[in-house]
């Protein structure tokens, strides 16, 4: 049995970093718990190869429009058209396979598994083996997991976690949990990757490693993506266009340049930041 | 000794590298021949997998137009892939200049420059952009090749290239060539030991760096002769882990491991060094004496977090070793006793001990570059690691004297090695002659005419004598040599060594050239001196309070009282006894450029700010002091002020009085 | 087709065939079910305040019973029986606190939930050795509890009722009653509210958690032992009770964990459903099946309504 | 301190990724193989072997069973007893129908009915978890003895109502107990747990692992990563139920010789399982065995220790002083160490690798 893994560092690598291809569509979604209303006719797009922020204030309905996209919460209405397909209901794991891979604000690890578990589960769909197989651990079912070692490695390289390999993730400090995670979605080797506030609750270094990553994956592994965050500076740096939420609502998209003279954002976002 | 450990003879067909290669990937196809953790594992390539790669490189290198006689760069961590670039380089009949990967960008601009490298194979991005920002200034470099491709695809790649790319190039090119593999062995065999092997620029500490010209018969030779005197061969394995552009990594994990087809392993990372060399197991180690000492502190400072039972179990084990381990060592007569003991010593203490440092395969160790403290190395001895010194520059491809085993005194660097002579100049500095001897400074006949005469012998700069037993004591550098106006040698290195020896002696500065006796400033060792003062209730606020007191000035006394008798029995050294000394106020710094960032003293800048002191070594007078202004590093001015007590060494040694105890 | 018919629609033909026998299997499963709500509504206080899930409920109950039938035959007149083995729930209360609860104080719940099942074992060995492995009886008349039976002419038929049944539910009203005056009039009631809520604020009442732990095993205890007086009534007192007593489990499931009127519910639901199921369908398989269909009404309860009873719909968040 | 990890290199995944990567400590599996193979049949008396090695041991697979399902799964189960019986009753049917067939097979496959009974009680946890997930496998427990009891075609309609291990033989050597050899019942056990040991921990270190293990810790996650939850949970407990169907069936034809329900009811069977998986160590294979190694001695140790001091009590007595120490055992042992047996072999391993240095 012959399992193709593609080295990460090495595939699509062209300047012509986003194309036109849509790759996600939200259009006119709304979301409510009870009579709280989440998210309210929201619209935008992600293309294929560019970063895509979402900021807005606290309570905006970040999160709960990234639990969208990948199926967690199902809308009221609207609909969310994912490389061309609309869909209503979609399960969770159902979007995995699809390519849409995701990171929580509050660390979503498997506390008891080390980094290397960790990561390693994010290959679990791309595994094949069968039971039988897994049992003798022999055949295929060891060689796909040499194979799929392999590529996590080289995430692991990638993200420079070599030493912390072997370490229960429970005892990493935080900054390097969030590195960890960021290392289970690539892993899935996603088309899409969601960040939520992937720098919340870092300092200053940690966050330039972390924005050096989010640009690597983004230009050297080709991956388009779509990221939650609280720190201006971060969003202009690294983003191509910024959608801007205001209690559910949207109020500007736009390149970080036209967001940051929008004047609702002002008002909205900012004027309630500055405070 | 089993067979595969008896020497073989020297074998005179092979006296080049890249020959070695040939042979290797013959006789040990299969062995290991390097390996390197990455990605999570210790990948392995055999000899004859290096000998592909090797040529596939070579291949490639020739198509970036490199011919014979050319210079090329090598710059980065140690890698297999750096590693192979050398043999690749030198197969073509071209030569390698490594280059150290932290200098700074204008250092590594005129070693390009003034080598004329046209190529630079470097590891990584780094060294990429320092690469790039010194374009303009050595015009002769073409083409850059790196192996992490990290980071680097974006860049411009008309001049940049990657190892892989290049490497699978020449590949292609040898499988669609059939007559490119003859062709390459070709290259190698037009190559003799005569030609230039490699080019090592040494590190002067003042002005520029001089480029050495070693050729393969240099490297073949002595390594061939450490191998035998050390009974190194292919089932050995070493962890290269100092600067590839360092002469001593050139020869212990290249030259040696190809002469002997030992396995060299690159740890992951310098941060991963030290678990990497626990995977590995190193059997031959070379280790900078401050390596060796930061360990033993490290070892120290683990035990006392341990509970009474352990420590005094640790403490025990380690009397014993120190009683009887370097006897055992040697194999030499130790009563049926101790030999249990240290038996269930090895059991409790040695052997989880070279465990934990990775030295439970090591059959020889090395150190060199300084005086190690004579404490430390019978320490390592003592658990049972056959730590050894030897002498060596880049001039000699790095052996000149090395200890034979059995015959190991922590005074001396050893006997002259294997077809090396010695002889004492005049004036104290020491000459050798070997096959390892350069053959001259790059684009430098002055320099190549100071150093070799036309005989071939080398001018060391180090001042030392052959003692009773045969063997070379280092003094000091032969400049730093001075003499007391009686006429005697004074050696002010070789003194301090000796006082820093003692736990309460942190830095000591000896002068006396010119004058009728030594005298000494002596800085206490804070750490060593403070637990004394903590056991004995002497209250202190300040370093310079301590140091100011009347029993820290007995007990430093005491300690130089110590020396001077060691001293005495010295024939050369017996005039350099310190008379007078003082303990200096403060502690010198490298941040008050009091000392050099690798913590050497800067002898005339102490002698210039230190003037008074100095004097009141001399006139006798019982308080000294100082004060002068000083700009600190960050632009600050201050003044230094100090006020010492200045006191006689009460006991003239000229004869020994009594054997100080331990 | 006859073994459809035979399973549902038989036992319902049956049923309106003979109402009275109905309306006597129902009482039956409804004393059955307050007893098993009162097992259940201990196990409510615990985890409400402290999150435990308090496997030896059960075996209280059983440890009360054979604690007071224990004391009387060793002599001790009933009402003093009654008081000591108030102690004793007391110092069982104060005891699980110092020794269990304590040392264990954050650690995860699955391990706390052990220790009550080594409790659990614990209390059984202890009973047996100090009260003997034999069954007792219940000293009932002695407690001055009721025992006749009045038969009631009804729906063509008759319909018995003990009187102690009767008792038993009267004194399961009063208890409930009074626990949730305690709850919500008393200020150590409301200290207990509090603590189910937020630890923070109940100790800024004034009372330590060690306090409140020991309130609450205490009030559990009590509830135990008063369930054991009336279970120990219409049968014997002995451990094989405390498999019985783990049908209190299926009640929380399908009441909740958190809610008092959950477990009042809910053991009236089990009680009276397995009744019906043991008189109308038990016989068809061999009778016998009280001892799971609980834990199936339960479930299927569960697949249709996973929140239980009184529980709000959860929205997870991540 | 026995530790010499220095040269211990890895040059492929493969090596990296065994069992046991330190070579030294698989040398020692392997002697303690060796060990359990050549020397204990000859230094273990009758008594041993019946009372503590065999019983010790097939209680072993069954807490390695529950352990995956909750140490790893994360899925609480109070019906392991419901399932071990599954297995003996099972293997029961099936030596007596096909009496030709091997007893060793029957064995193996009595585990498969097991899995299916665990499947179909293991459908409630896609919707509940927790605590009430372990309620609702009480449902299970009581349901089987209710079927054990009552079925009378499972005990074939003896009198007794219980079954009785019949006279089968593996290699022409009678095997079951009371009839065969117990050496030779010891070697067979031994082999069968080695072997399903060592599925388990392949199982463990794969996906399939990696997945039971993600929904443990953090489920939702697992799902956003790709892992169908139901077929995972659905999974864990076939695989568990077959292990604690296998253990009841070796139970009954290799140790106890014959069962009725009170074998494997909650108190005899469900409860000591679970006390071994959390005396040993959740999540922990090692732990597995040696919280069912203490917890099959200690009963033997507790009746052992009054005949020691020649004190006589009546066998009631003791039972009753049996669950009171164990009780208050399991208590402490939560106390002192809650993460059980297998952390504090941890501990001491990290020590003597760390050996000298204490940390």
């Amino acid at each position: 049995m012959n399992v193709m893994v593609t080295d990460p560092v090495q595939q699509g690598a062209d300047d012509g970093r986003i194309s036109d291809e849509v790759i996600l569509k939200v259009d006119n979604i709304s979301l409510s718990f009870g009579g709280v209303k989440a998210i309210q006719n929201v619209s935008f797009d992600v293309k294929r190869g560019e970063v895509r922020a979402i900021i807005g204030p606290n309570g905006a309905g970040k999160t709960s429009m990234l639990n969208c996209i990948n199926g967690f919460y199902h809308p009221q209405q609207g609909t969310i058209t994912y490389k061309g397909t609309a869909r209503k209901q979609m399960k969770p794991h159902i979007a995995a396979t699809q390519g849409i891979a995701r990171t929580f604000q509050n660390v979503a690890l498997f506390r008891g598994m080390s980094t290397l578990d960790n990561i390693m589960s994010g290959r679990t769909l791309k595994m094949k083996a069968n039971l039988f197989w897994q049992m003798l651990r022999t055949g295929p079912a060891e060689n796909e997991e040499i194979e799929h070692r392999k590529f996590v490695e080289k995430i692991i390289d990638f993200l420079e976690i070599q030493d912390i390999r072997r370490t229960p993730v429970g005892r990493l400090p935080y900054g390097l949990q969030k590195r960890v995670e960021l290392g289970r979605a690539l892993t899935m080797e996603p088309t899409l990757l969601l960040l939520d506030e992937p720098m919340a609750g870092m300092n200053l270094e940690e966050k330039r490693d972390m924005s050096r990553f989010i640009i690597d994956a983004n230009e050297q592994l080709g991956t388009t993506v779509a990221l939650i965050e609280h720190d201006m500076g971060v969003v202009m740096d690294l983003s191509d266009r910024v959608l801007v939420l205001d209690h559910g609502q949207m109020i500007a998209d736009g390149t970080p340049d036209e967001v940051q003279a929008n004047q609702a954002v002002i008002d909205a976002y900012l004027g309630v930041a500055h405070e | 000794m089993s067979e595969a450990q008896t020497s073989r003879p020297l074998e005179a067909d092979f006296d080049t590298i890249p020959k070695l290669l040939l042979r290797n990937a013959k006789r040990f196809a299969d062995r290991p021949a390097c390996r390197v953790k990455d990605l999570g594992i210790w990948q392995t390539f055999t000899w004859s997998e290096v000998r592909d790669q090797v040529r596939d490189l070579s291949i490639g290198l020739h198509s970036l137009g490199i011919e014979r006689g050319q210079t090329i760069a090598i710059a980065g961590d140690n890698l297999p892939r750096l590693y192979w670039t050398f043999t690749a380089t030198q197969a073509l009949g071209a030569i390698p200049v490594p280059v150290y990967q932290d200098s700074v960008a204008d250092e590594m601009a005129y070693v390009l420059e003034h080598a004329g490298v046209t190529v630079a194979v470097v590891e990584n991005q780094e060294q990429v952009d320092k690469l790039l920002s010194i374009s303009d200034q050595v015009p002769l470099l073409q083409h850059i090749v790196y192996s992490d491709p990290r980071g680097l695809v974006k860049y411009d790649h008309t001049h940049l290239h990657s190892y892989e790319a290049l490497q699978k190039l020449g590949a292609e090119q040898a499988a669609a060539n059939a007559q490119l593999d003859d062709w390459w062995l070709g290259e190698i065999n037009a190559t003799t030991g005569d030609d230039t092997s490699v080019m090592l620029y040494t590190s002067g500490t003042t002005g520029r760096p001089k480029g050495v010209i070693l050729s393969g018969t240099n490297f073949v030779r002595t390594a061939a002769n450490a191998n035998r005197f050390d009974k190194l061969n292919e089932t050995d394995e070493i962890i290269a882990y100092l600067p590839m552009a360092w002469v001593g990594d050139h020869i212990f994990s290249y030259a040696q491991a190809f002469e002997a087809g030992f396995c060299v392993a690159c740890p992951e990372s310098p941060s991963t060094a030290v678990s990497d060399r626990r995977e590995i197991g190193p059997t031959f180690f070379f280790a900078p004496p401050r390596l060796f000492e930061a360990q033993l502190t490290d070892i120290q400072v683990r035990m006392q977090d341990a509970g009474w039972f352990k420590r005094m179990m640790f403490d025990n084990c380690l009397k014993i070793a120190k009683r009887c381990g370097e006897k055992i060592l040697e194999g030499r007569f130790v009563n049926p006793y101790d030999r249990l003991m240290y038996f269930f010593g090895n059991i409790l203490v040695y052997g989880p001990l070279r465990n934990q440092l990775g030295f439970s395969r090591l059959r020889v160790g090395y150190t060199a570059g300084e005086a190690i403290g004579p404490e430390i190395f019978s320490f390592y001895r003592s658990l049972g690691i056959n730590l050894k010194q030897l002498y060596g520059q880049t001039e000699a491809s790095v052996y000149v004297t090395m200890q034979p085993d059995g015959e190991i005194y922590p005074d001396t660097v050893g006997k002259p090695a294997p077809e090396v002579e010695i002889e004492i100049a005049d004036n104290g500095e020491v000459m050798f002659r070997s096959p390892g001897v350069f053959k001259e400074y790059y684009k430098n006949p002055e320099g190549t005419a100071e150093t070799k005469t036309p005989d071939g012998w080398v001018h060391s700069g180090d001042a030392g004598f052959i003692d009773g037993r045969g063997h070379l004591v280092i003094i000091d550098r032969a400049k730093d040599v001075g003499k007391l106006n009686d006429g005697s040698v004074f050696a002010p290195k070789y003194i301090e060594n000796k006082l820093k020896f003692y736990p309460e002696i942190g830095e000591a500065v000896v002068v006396g050239d010119g004058r009728d006796y030594a005298g000494a400033m002596i800085n206490i060792d804070m750490n060593s001196v403070s637990s004394w003062a903590e056991r004995n209730n002497v209250i202190y606020a300040s370093y310079q309070e301590l140091a100011d007191h009347p029993e820290v000035y007995e007990m430093i006394r005491r300690r130089i009282v110590e020396m001077n008798v060691d001293l005495a029995k010295e024939d050369r050294m017996k005039g350099s006894q310190i008379k007078r000394f003082l303990v200096l106020h403060k502690e010198l710094d490298a941040d008050d450029g009091e000392l050099t960032r690798t913590l050497k003293i800067r002898r005339a800048f102490v002698a210039d700010r230190y003037g008074p002191f100095i004097e009141s070594l001399y006139d006798g007078s019982a308080r000294a002091q100082i004060s002068t202004e000083m700009t600190f590093e960050d632009g600050r001015k201050g003044i230094i002020e100090g006020d010492v007590r200045v006191e006689d060494v009460s006991a003239p040694a000229n004869v020994p009085v009594q054997e100080a105890a331990e | 087709m006859e073994l459809l018919h035979q399973i549902f629609i038989g036992p319902f033909i049956e049923m309106a065939g003979a109402p009275d026998l109905l309306v006597q299997v129902v009482w039956e499963g409804f004393v059955s079910g307050i007893l098993y709500a009162l097992i259940a509504l201990g196990f409510v206080l615990i985890f409400k305040a402290s999150g435990i899930f308090n496997f030896a409920q059960g075996i209280m109950v059983v440890f009360g019973a054979l604690s007071l039938v224990g004391l009387h035959e060793l002599g001790v007149p009933a009402w003093l029986a009654v008081i000591l083995c108030i102690g004793i729930m007391f110092v069982l209360a104060v005891t699980v606190e110092r020794v269990v609860l304590r040392p264990l104080v954050n650690q995860p719940e699955i391990i706390l939930f052990m220790a009550t099942i080594g409790l659990n074992t614990f209390l059984i060995g202890f009973g047996e050795t100090v009260f003997g492995g034999e069954p007792k009886t219940m000293i009932t008349a002695e407690l001055g509890l009721p025992t006749g039976v009045t038969d009631v002419q009804m729906l063509g038929g008759m319909v018995s009722f003990q009187h102690i049944d009767i008792a038993a539910a009267v004194i399961a009203a009063l208890m409930v009653a009074t626990l949730a005056i305690f709850f919500n009039k008393s200020k150590i009631g409301r200290a207990l509210r509090a603590v189910a809520d937020d630890h923070q604020a109940a100790m800024s009442v004034g009372i330590t958690l060690q306090q409140i732990w020991v309130i609450v095993w205490f009030a559990a205890g009590i509830v135990a032992l008063v369930t054991g007086i009336m279970w120990g009534a219409r049968s014997d007192v002995s451990f094989a009770l405390e498999i019985v007593a783990l049908k209190a489990l299926p009640v929380l499931i399908l009441g909740g964990f958190t809610s008092i009127p959950g477990a009042i519910i809910g053991g009236l639901i089990i009680g009276i459903s397995e009744k019906l199921a043991e008189f109308y369908w038990g016989p068809m398989v061999g009778g016998s099946i009280e001892s799971w269909v609980p834990f199936f009404v339960a479930l299927i309860f569960l697949w249709f309504r996973p929140q239980g009873l009184f529980g709000e719909k959860i929205i997870e968040r991540i | 301190m026995f530790y010499r990890e220095v040269g211990d290199l890895k040059t492929t995944y493969r090596s990296d990724q065994q069992v046991l990567t330190i070579t030294q400590e698989r040398y020692a599996i392997f002697a303690l193989l060796a060990f359990m193979y050549a020397v204990v049949p000859f230094i273990a008396d009758d008594f041993w072997l019946n009372t503590v090695i065999i019983p010790a041991l097939i209680f072993s697979l069954a807490a390695l069973g529950l352990n995956i399902l909750v140490g790893y799964a994360g899925l609480i189960s109070l019906g392991t007893g419901g399932f071990m019986g599954v297995g003996a009753y099972a293997c029961y049917k099936l030596t007596t129908i096909f009496p030709d067939v091997n007893i060793v097979f029957h064995i193996l496959a009595s585990g498969f009915f097991a899995a299916a009974v665990g499947v179909l009680f293991g459908l409630p946890s896609l919707r509940i978890k927790g605590f009430y997930l372990a309620v609702a496998t009480l449902a299970s427990q009581f349901f089987l003895e209710w079927a054990f009891g009552r079925i009378a075609w499972l005990y074939n309609y003896n009198d007794s109502g219980a079954i009785d291990a019949v006279n089968r033989s593996l290699g022409g050597f009678a095997l079951t107990e009371p009839y065969g050899d117990t050496k030779f019942q010891y070697l067979v056990t031994l082999t069968i747990v080695v072997f399903l040991t060592l599925i388990a921990i392949n199982i463990l270190r794969g996906r399939f692992g990696r997945s039971w293990m993600a929904i443990r810790d953090m489920d939702i996650a697992a799902e956003l990563i790709g892992i169908r939850l139901l077929p995972s949970k659905l999974l864990a407990f076939a695989i568990s139920s077959y292990y604690c169907g296998v253990a009841g069936a070796m139970l009954v034809f290799l140790s106890l010789g014959s069962a009725e329900v009170e074998s494997f009811d909650i108190l005899n069977a469900s409860f000591p399982v679970l006390f071994m998986v959390i005396i040993g160590g959740l999540g922990s294979i090692i732990g597995s065995f040696l919280g069912a190694g203490f917890i099959v001695v200690l009963p033997i140790i507790i009746s052992t220790v009054p005949r020691f001091f020649e004190i006589d009590i009546n066998s009631a007595t003791v039972e009753h002083f049996r669950f009171m120490i164990v009780g208050a055992l399991i208590i402490f042992f939560l106390i002192v160490e809650p993460a059980g047996l297998a952390r504090l072999w941890q501990i001491t391993r990290e020590k003597l690798r760390l050996w000298p240095f204490p940390n």
